[in-house]
């Protein structure tokens, strides 16, 4: 049982991360001590998840340690089995983008290296962060590395898209602080348990949920908040585009199921009405935006949107499900499907980016229309890349599938119209990833490159990887559900209480 | 019969004189720092009639003070024109706006 | 009784005498050839000296000397402590610009302690002549620090414009003093702020203090009596401007401290709300104008301006005696500007004046260290968490947010937001950009050593602030 | 016994993985051997497990390999449900696949992507069985996928192909407009009685009383949820109108058509709705609605195969008139029959199919039929078995068809109501269209005079071709015979009308006497007038004639309309992603706010001129405002 393996976990990549920075000699050095510390990562928190008692709902691996007593800020670290989830998620996306790195040429490789052990640290801390101005530190402190991993490694129009996801972040995080503030001014502490325990007017609560629900909405990203996420994916060099997907949104998603429907459910419960249509919107709208697109990775970005969409609708059903059925397991199950549409959109979003980037590595475009037939010459990049689609279309089988039907079976308890544009979905998303894929993969080659290597031992590794892990979530969802489900069933009692 | 409220509400005037003096002419520095002077002294009248009517001397040893900083100031006051003058051969305010936005 | 009392009175207030002596010293100095070389050691040297010896014999105890014209608490040693490590950061990075610039000369650097001097005058004086002669110190030597650069057109025009202005400030000031003269009968400024605990107010006493703080908002370059600033920036040699951005708002602040301590007019709902409207207006005004900035040194007064405006937040949350916010954010500001003005003054050359934000283009590429350095500094003044920008501002905020005026800390982190961009304009411009100018000075170990100290400290308090804040806590509650 | 359940899906999937990833070790020859080998292994295990079931009487296999999901509230399982109904569908699945295995070997063997194609059709007939043995909707909902991507893989196996991939794409998207109905069938059902678990719905459905769920539009819930699921059957079992994309499926190679787009996957809706028959009992407004979309696919789809001229095409289109046969059966709520014609068809039509392949391959892949003729002499087993295919299809009396046929033309009369007849006679005119169909096929293929070129070298193909053709005739002929296994077919137990039947013979002289008989002469005798003697018919001359020909040769239209309405909603959603998020939310909201500040800044900047009196002046006025508001404040 080693103590205090939180601060392990985040404090580990940051200060290796540091050091990094140093050293810019022999690659292969840097290479061999990128992976070795995201390994290391890895391991803790797989020993993390293996350690963590599912049948206990309380948050656990608890480190309390006063950070500033005079302002009553906490070093409050612990996890339950959300987090747990999340950082083995982060974990295995960062391992995984090592090595990808290691793949590709890249100028000032240390400083590379170095901003994605920093984030990786300072993501983890997000997740398992327990004092809300600890959260804050954490969730303002990602934004610098990504902004300088867009900004300095990204494409050509990188100074745009860095600053726009920058500011319109700080816009979003600098209204939570205010609501942390205002909940710290009436109970005079920022321990996220206590904050459980607020009982806030409904107006009050309402106001909060507006500022707090929105800097969240603007990080997932929700829909009328969400032009950033394309320019940025665009922009941002391939691993940037997978820690994005994978990881940033994420984070805005637990942000709400920690800080912002349990803390106010009460003014969650009046204004739900309206993030539910956003989500609507976000799945049918932003999944009809995407099929348009001819940039690669401005097409996924959007249908990220879409699928995030799915998440937040998850979340937001549930006070009028109580209502219909009033009946906790339906809540749990919407809360697992929105986190299993979390943890598998990272996976599949992540490889799709890998392998948009790869293709955009040999062919020097992201343009669909300047590609075709690439089957012909990667053949084993496009059949992952086929794969990959496919499970963004929420093929079942494929781990996006579970979450989706999850989803429409609470959101059709809820109201059977919410079910009907939700299953859109299915028809939607299939448009736009079969159609990429068809313009992409098959046909005709259209760009005949003279030496066109397709997919090295470690992207093979990688990209195999993560296709097994997709299948084996998609076959076996029990284990991740159940080992969520106590959590969940103890943060819906508490819900219930307050509403 | 002149009281007290008199001769403050004479150096408030003074000191509303000063501060038009200064920003409607536009013309000349030196009547700038001419204003400034006219400024203290109505600072100086109000110290006086105080330190007159409460009997209490303090205020006019701090007439003596601000008489004596007037004076250096008016002298740095010049000093810093010359130089400016040196550089621009002449001491008009509305050419002096090479510094701005 | 009298003897003994001057004696220790001269004998606490050794420092400021070592000063005077070595800035007469210096000034001699600087005339001779022969000596006219050591004049910076001499500087640096005595300014070493009096920090020693101040720190030798600070109180914990607050003790009255000069028959209660000067007052010396763990406050103003503290204060002063502060000061004389930012003016020696700042002479320490300024000899080789000045070098370039052919100013390092004697009556400079005495200038410079007279200014100084003026300002320790101004934070331990409790009587209003010595503190009007104080401030007058400091104004005077300033003026002709300004103007002293006789090459340049600019650095007279600002040095006319400042000392226009800052005369009607003490105009201003000076007024308001009379009035309260008039009404409490007293100069000494602890009798005054105690005056209110007997007496009633009376409107003439909100009067004279509205006029004092007027002036004092000018001091700060609290919108809207800020216009001198940014041409004071402009104009001024570089280590001028580094001294006029921090020391004196310092000084200030410890007047407005001075004045307000145990003083129930700042309960009074007039003025409260002066300092509340002024310092909102202040934010706004800052921001917008140093958003269409072009040159490097605008961009900073105009995000001074707006910083000013924390302050004045700051003082505005003072209620029951507890200054500590706006302390903290004086200090943090006053530092991180320091270090921003200071790697400006080393970076820029002989050959090369860094005038524009253009010239960091390419930056990082050049000096990747230093360019960190500017960006921790920068993203301090923005207030990003890693930094101690961020506690100074979310301290502000907090106290906002405790009386109840949401919309006004809402207003007020939305202007921060404007803020970010064009502190990030500059972090962008350095590492995002291409095409580094090569005449742009990186060199001189013991400057970057002296350079980095700042941004460490930046970052160190913002992991273990606590120790700081129970301090700062303690000895202004 | 039941333990070996687990091993015919394994088998399949371990084929599917060393046929997928063998490319060192195994060459394209013994690959194909060993899957067809793995899939005849299962084979043999699912007759097994076909005699058990009928060994004992009321033998049910059910069980689950493991849990999918299992928490409080929500429990779904990977598991079986084998009963004598399923345990059929298993075997026919599994003998098709594998003649199709042993078929592909000769067939495929000069393509280079032998293996991928052998790893598809195992994935296929894994997924297949995924589908037919699963215990709740979740699994079925999962094969049902799962055979829809095979498919999808398949039709675009010659990836190179413009319209290949283009055929893929629209069966794919096709299939999921259905899926999307069917997977809300899925959630309602589960919404209404808690549970995916066939047994657990079905028990419940006695529990809970139907009446008061809730109802949309004055139609029932059971009558919604069937429909939605009933649309999901739709698409992939090709009803009017999301038929489209079977025609175009014939892309893919001709084992495929033979073993996914006749026999198996497109029959996964009948099975579908065989399966849930107990919920379709409950529903008036839904089944009359299949019956009705059956009898006119039945009819309008097959007469558009008079006029075509693919031979795959042609009999694709009959396969999908066939589909409207069972659909309309199960209409009327007869799904043993309709089962047992699904049963029927799967070999006579796969046959078809085969026989098509090894015709495209001796005329080295030309597939109009116009360059075709007088195949009889050349090609004698083809000839024989494509012959008894068609005898089979047009029901000819003592095959299969005619007994699968007859027994549902006559189940049809049994319901006294209007829409039943009308479906009776929609269906018996669409007998009379099959016969015309299938005649001429084979009269224009083997007996007209060959029109294309090098007749002399068109040669037999291989045993490995010939051998599946033969054991498909076989079963063709002699399927029919277990009519009375399937008349007292129980599924679930509920909805079988008792068929009254006395014996086999008094079924065939009943059949022969039934109109059907009339309808197939009549058949017989137009075709053979227009296509093998060439008599050119007066009447069709006419503008009646004319004019429904042209509608029919324009397959009514229905691929115009679903690409118009793609364009369409293609074009808006371009238009919204220019105007609507790039112009406003973008241009608009988030970028221009920040412009207008700094504008706005830049703005002020200018305007501050540097006067020194300016500076003066704005400060005492300041001075002056706000000593005066204080004055106002404090008076």
């Amino acid at each position: 049982m080693i103590e205090n393996i939180l601060s392990l976990l985040i404090w580990i990549p940051i200060i290796s991360g540091l050091f990094l920075l140093f050293y810019n000699k022999k690659i292969y050095i840097i290479n061999a001590y990128n992976i070795f510390i995201n390994f290391i990562v890895f391991l803790l928190s797989v020993y993390l998840l293996l350690g963590f008692n599912q049948s206990k709902s309380n948050f656990q691996f608890i480190e309390n340690i006063e950070w500033i007593p005079s302002l009553n800020i906490y070093y409050f670290l612990g996890v339950d089995a959300i987090s747990v989830l999340l950082i083995l998620l982060n974990t295995i996306i960062f391992l995984i983008v090592s090595l990808y790195n290691s793949t590709i040429t890249v100028k000032k490789r240390n400083q590379y290296y170095a901003s994605f052990l920093i984030a990786n640290g300072i993501t983890i801390g997000v997740f398992s962060a327990l004092d809300a101005i600890l959260f804050y530190i954490f969730f303002e402190a990602l934004l610098i590395p990504m902004f300088l991993i867009i900004g300095i490694w990204g494409g050509s129009n990188r100074i745009y898209a860095s600053l726009k996801f920058f500011i319109y972040t700080f816009l979003g995080s600098i209204l939570l602080l205010v609501s942390f503030l205002y909940i710290n001014s009436s109970i005079s502490s920022f321990n996220v348990i206590s904050f459980y325990n607020t009982n806030f007017s409904l107006l009050e609560q309402e106001w909060l949920f507006i500022a707090m629900a929105i800097a969240f909405a603007i990080k997932i990203p929700m829909f009328p908040f969400h032009t950033w996420l394309p320019d940025a994916h665009v922009e941002a060099p391939t691993s940037g585009s997978v820690v994005l997907a994978a990881i940033l949104l994420k984070v805005g998603a637990y942000g709400l199921i920690r800080y912002v429907i349990p803390v106010v459910p009460m003014g969650a419960q009046s204004l739900d009405i309206f993030f539910i249509i956003l989500s609507l919107i976000a799945i049918v709208y932003v999944g009809l935006v995407a099929i348009t697109q001819n940039d690669m990775k401005k097409l996924i970005a959007y249908s990220s949107i879409s699928h995030m969409g799915f998440v937040t609708l998850g979340f937001f059903i549930i006070f009028q499900l109580f209502d219909n059925t009033s009946n906790n397991n339906d809540l749990v199950i919407s809360f697992s499907g929105s986190m299993y549409q979390i943890i598998s959109h990272g996976f599949v979003s992540a490889a799709l980016f890998i392998c948009v980037g790869s293709i955009y590595d040999r062919y020097k475009t992201k343009k669909i229309s300047d590609l075709g037939g690439i089957l012909n010459q990667m053949p084993i990049y496009s059949w992952f890349f086929v794969f990959f689609a496919l499970a963004n279309c929420g093929l079942p089988g494929t781990s996006s599938f579970v979450g989706e039907l999850l989803i429409i079976m609470s959101s059709f308890k809820a109201n059977y119209i919410y079910a009907f544009l939700a299953s859109t979905t299915l028809i939607v998303s299939a448009v736009y990833s079969l159609w990429l894929v068809k313009r992409v993969v098959y046909g005709e080659i259209k760009v005949n490159l003279e030496e066109c290597v397709d997919a090295n031992f470690i992207e093979k590794i990688l990209l195999f990887t993560m296709a097994i892990i997709v299948l084996i979530l998609g076959f076996y969802p029990d284990y991740i559900i159940s080992f969520m489900n106590v959590t969940l069933e103890n943060m819906t009692n508490n819900l219930l209480l307050k509403i | 019969m002149i009281t007290m409220s008199h001769y403050l509400t004479f150096s408030a005037l003074l000191f509303c004189i000063s501060i038009a003096g200064i920003f409607i002419n536009r013309k000349n520095i030196l009547l700038l720092l001419m204003s400034i002077e006219l400024m203290l002294l109505s600072v100086n009248t109000n110290f006086i009639v105080f330190s007159h009517y409460s009997n209490d001397i303090t205020g006019q040893v701090f007439v003596f003070f601000i008489l004596a900083v007037a004076a250096a100031e008016s002298a740095i006051g010049l000093a810093i024109i010359v130089s400016l003058f040196r550089k621009r051969n002449s001491i008009e305010i509305n050419l002096i706006n090479k510094l701005k936005g | 009784m009298i003897i003994e009392n001057t004696i220790t009175s001269l004998l606490n207030f050794i420092p400021e005498i070592i000063l005077f002596i070595m800035s007469m010293v210096i000034l001699l100095a600087g005339l001779f050839k022969f000596s006219s070389k050591y004049v910076f050691h001499l500087a640096v040297l005595s300014v070493i000296v009096a920090f020693i010896v101040s720190l030798q014999n600070q109180t914990i105890t607050s003790s009255l000397l000069f028959n209660n014209s000067i007052i010396k608490t763990n406050v103003t040693d503290f204060f002063k402590h502060i000061c004389y490590f930012i003016f020696l950061v700042q002479i320490l990075i300024s000899r080789n610009y000045l070098k370039d610039k052919k100013i390092i000369t004697g009556e400079f650097y005495s200038l410079l302690i007279f200014a100084l001097l003026g300002c320790f005058i101004i934070i331990s004086s409790n009587n209003l002549i010595v503190l009007f002669l104080g401030i007058e110190l400091s104004s005077l030597s300033l003026y002709s620090l300004i103007a002293l650069n006789r090459s340049s057109i600019l650095s007279s025009e600002a040095a006319i414009k400042y000392f226009v202005l800052s005369t009607i400030a003490s105009g201003i000031i000076l007024f308001g003093f009379s009035y309260l003269y008039g009404i409490t009968g007293t100069l000494s400024i602890s009798d005054i702020s105690k005056y209110l605990i007997s007496y009633d107010e009376s409107n003439l006493y909100l009067f004279s203090y509205v006029l004092i703080f007027i002036g004092v908002a000018f001091k700060f370059a609290v919108a809207p009596f800020h216009m001198w600033l940014p041409d004071v920036y402009e104009g001024s040699p570089l280590p001028i401007t580094n001294f006029i951005a921090s020391i004196p708002k310092i000084a200030f602040f410890v007047l407005t401290y001075r004045f307000l301590e145990d003083n129930p007019i700042i309960n009074n709902d007039n003025f409260s709300k002066l300092l509340l409207l002024l310092g909102i207006f202040s934010i706004l005004v800052g921001n917008l104008f140093a958003l269409a900035q072009k040159k490097i040194m605008r961009m900073l007064a105009y995000s001074g301006v707006a910083n000013a405006g924390f302050i004045f937040l700051g003082i505005f949350s003072a209620i029951n005696n507890n200054f500590s916010i706006a302390a903290f954010y004086v200090i943090s500001y006053a530092v991180t500007i320091v270090s921003a003005i200071s790697i400006v003054t080393f970076i820029s050359s002989k050959k090369f004046d860094l005038i524009y934000i253009n010239d960091f283009k390419g930056f990082s590429s050049r000096s990747g260290y230093v360019s960190i350095l500017l960006m921790i500094t920068l993203l301090s003044t923005a207030g990003i968490p890693l930094t101690i920008g961020f506690y100074a501002k979310y301290l502000v905020l907090d106290a906002l947010v405790d009386r109840g005026l949401i919309l006004a800390a809402v207003v007020v982190v939305l202007m921060t937001v404007i803020g970010l961009y064009y502190y990030l304009r500059v972090i962008w411009f350095m590492f995002f950009e291409s095409g580094s100018n090569s005449l742009i000075n990186v060199r001189g170990n013991f400057s970057l050593f002296i350079l980095s100290l700042i941004p460490a400290s930046i970052i160190l308090v913002f992991l273990f602030p606590d120790s700081i804040f129970k301090y700062v806590f303690e000895i202004l509650t | 016994m039941e333990s070996l359940i687990l091993y015919i899906p394994l088998l399949l999937l371990i084929s599917s993985l060393i046929t997928g990833f063998s490319s060192k070790f195994l060459n394209n020859f013994s690959s194909g051997i060993v899957s067809t080998f793995l899939v005849f292994i299962s084979l043999i295990l699912s007759l097994i497990i076909l005699f058990d079931i009928y060994s004992s009487d009321e033998s049910i296999y059910y069980n689950n390999f493991y849990d999918w999901i299992s928490i409080s509230g929500l429990n779904i399982g990977m598991g079986y449900l084998i009963d004598k109904f399923s345990s059929i569908m298993l075997v026919v699945v599994l003998s098709i696949s594998t003649v199709v295995h042993l078929y592909s070997i000769g067939y495929m063997k000069d393509e280079k992507d032998f293996k991928r194609f052998f790893s598809y059709i195992a994935l296929f007939t894994f997924s297949m069985i995924l589908l037919v043995i699963s215990n709740n909707l979740v699994q079925l909902f999962i094969g049902w996928e799962g055979v829809g991507l095979v498919s999808y893989l398949l039709i675009g196996f010659f990836y190179k192909k413009q319209s290949a991939i283009k055929a893929n794409l629209k069966a794919f998207l096709v299939n999921r407009i259905g899926d999307m109905f069917f997977i809300l069938g899925i959630v309602m059902v589960y919404a209404a009685f808690e549970s995916f678990d066939y047994k657990t719905i079905f028990l419940n459905l006695d529990k809970t009383n139907i009446t008061n769920l809730e109802t949309y539009f004055g139609l029932s819930y059971i009558d919604f949820s069937c429909l939605f699921l009933f649309i999901g059957a739709m698409a992939k079992s090709a009803q009017i109108p999301l038929h489209v994309w079977l025609p175009d499926s014939m892309e893919g190679p001709t084992p495929i058509s033979a073993l996914i787009h006749a026999a198996t996957m497109v029959t996964a809706g009948i099975f579908m709705i065989g399966r849930l028959s107990p919920l379709y009992v409950l529903t008036e407004f839904t089944t009359d609605f299949i019956l009705l979309i059956g009898a006119s696919t039945a009819l309008f789809i097959g007469v558009i195969a008079i006029f075509e001229n693919d031979i795959k095409k042609v009999i694709a289109y009959s396969t999908i008139s066939q589909l409207g046969y069972m659909v309309a059966a199960l209409g009327i709520n007869a799904y043993t029959v309709s089962f047992f014609h699904l049963y029927t068809h799967a070999f006579f039509k796969a046959l078809l199919f085969l026989c098509a392949g090894s015709i495209i391959m001796s005329l080295h892949h030309n597939q109009d039929i116009r360059k075709m003729g007088g195949l009889k002499s050349k090609l004698p087993i083809t000839y024989i078995s494509f012959m008894i295919g068609t005898l089979c299809i047009i029901g000819f009396p003592l095959t299969s068809g005619f007994f699968s046929k007859d027994l549902l033309l006559e189940v049809m009369l049994y319901e006294k109501s209007t829409i039943s007849l009308v479906a009776y006679i929609m269906l018996l005119l669409a007998a009379l269209v099959t016969t015309i169909y299938s005649l001429r096929l084979l009269f224009i293929v083997f007996y007209k005079k060959y029109s294309g070129e090098g007749f002399e070298n068109i040669k037999e193909q291989s045993m490995i071709i010939t051998i599946p053709l033969i054991i498909l005739s076989v079963l063709s002929i002699f399927s029919g015979y277990l009519i009375k296994v399937f008349i007292d077919l129980p599924i679930f137990m509920f909805g079988v009308k008792d068929i009254h039947y006395e014996g086999i013979v008094t079924f065939i002289e009943h059949g022969i006497l039934s109109p059907a008989t009339l309808a197939l002469v009549l058949g017989f005798y137009v075709s053979k007038k227009i296509y093998k003697d060439d008599i050119k018919f007066n009447i069709l001359e006419n503008n009646f004639f004319k004019r429904i020909s042209v509608i029919i040769k324009s397959k009514y239209k229905f691929d115009e309309f679903f690409i118009s309405t793609s364009n369409i909603m293609k074009n808006t959603s371009l238009l919204m992603s220019k105007k609507f998020d790039l112009g406003l939310i973008d241009g608009l909201i988030v970028n221009g706010v920040p412009k207008t500040i700094n504008s706005f800044a830049i703005f002020l900047r200018n305007k501050s001129s540097g006067y020194l009196y300016h500076y003066a002046f704005s400060i005492v006025i300041s001075l002056v405002i706000i000593l005066g508001i204080i004055l106002v404040r404090v008076i």
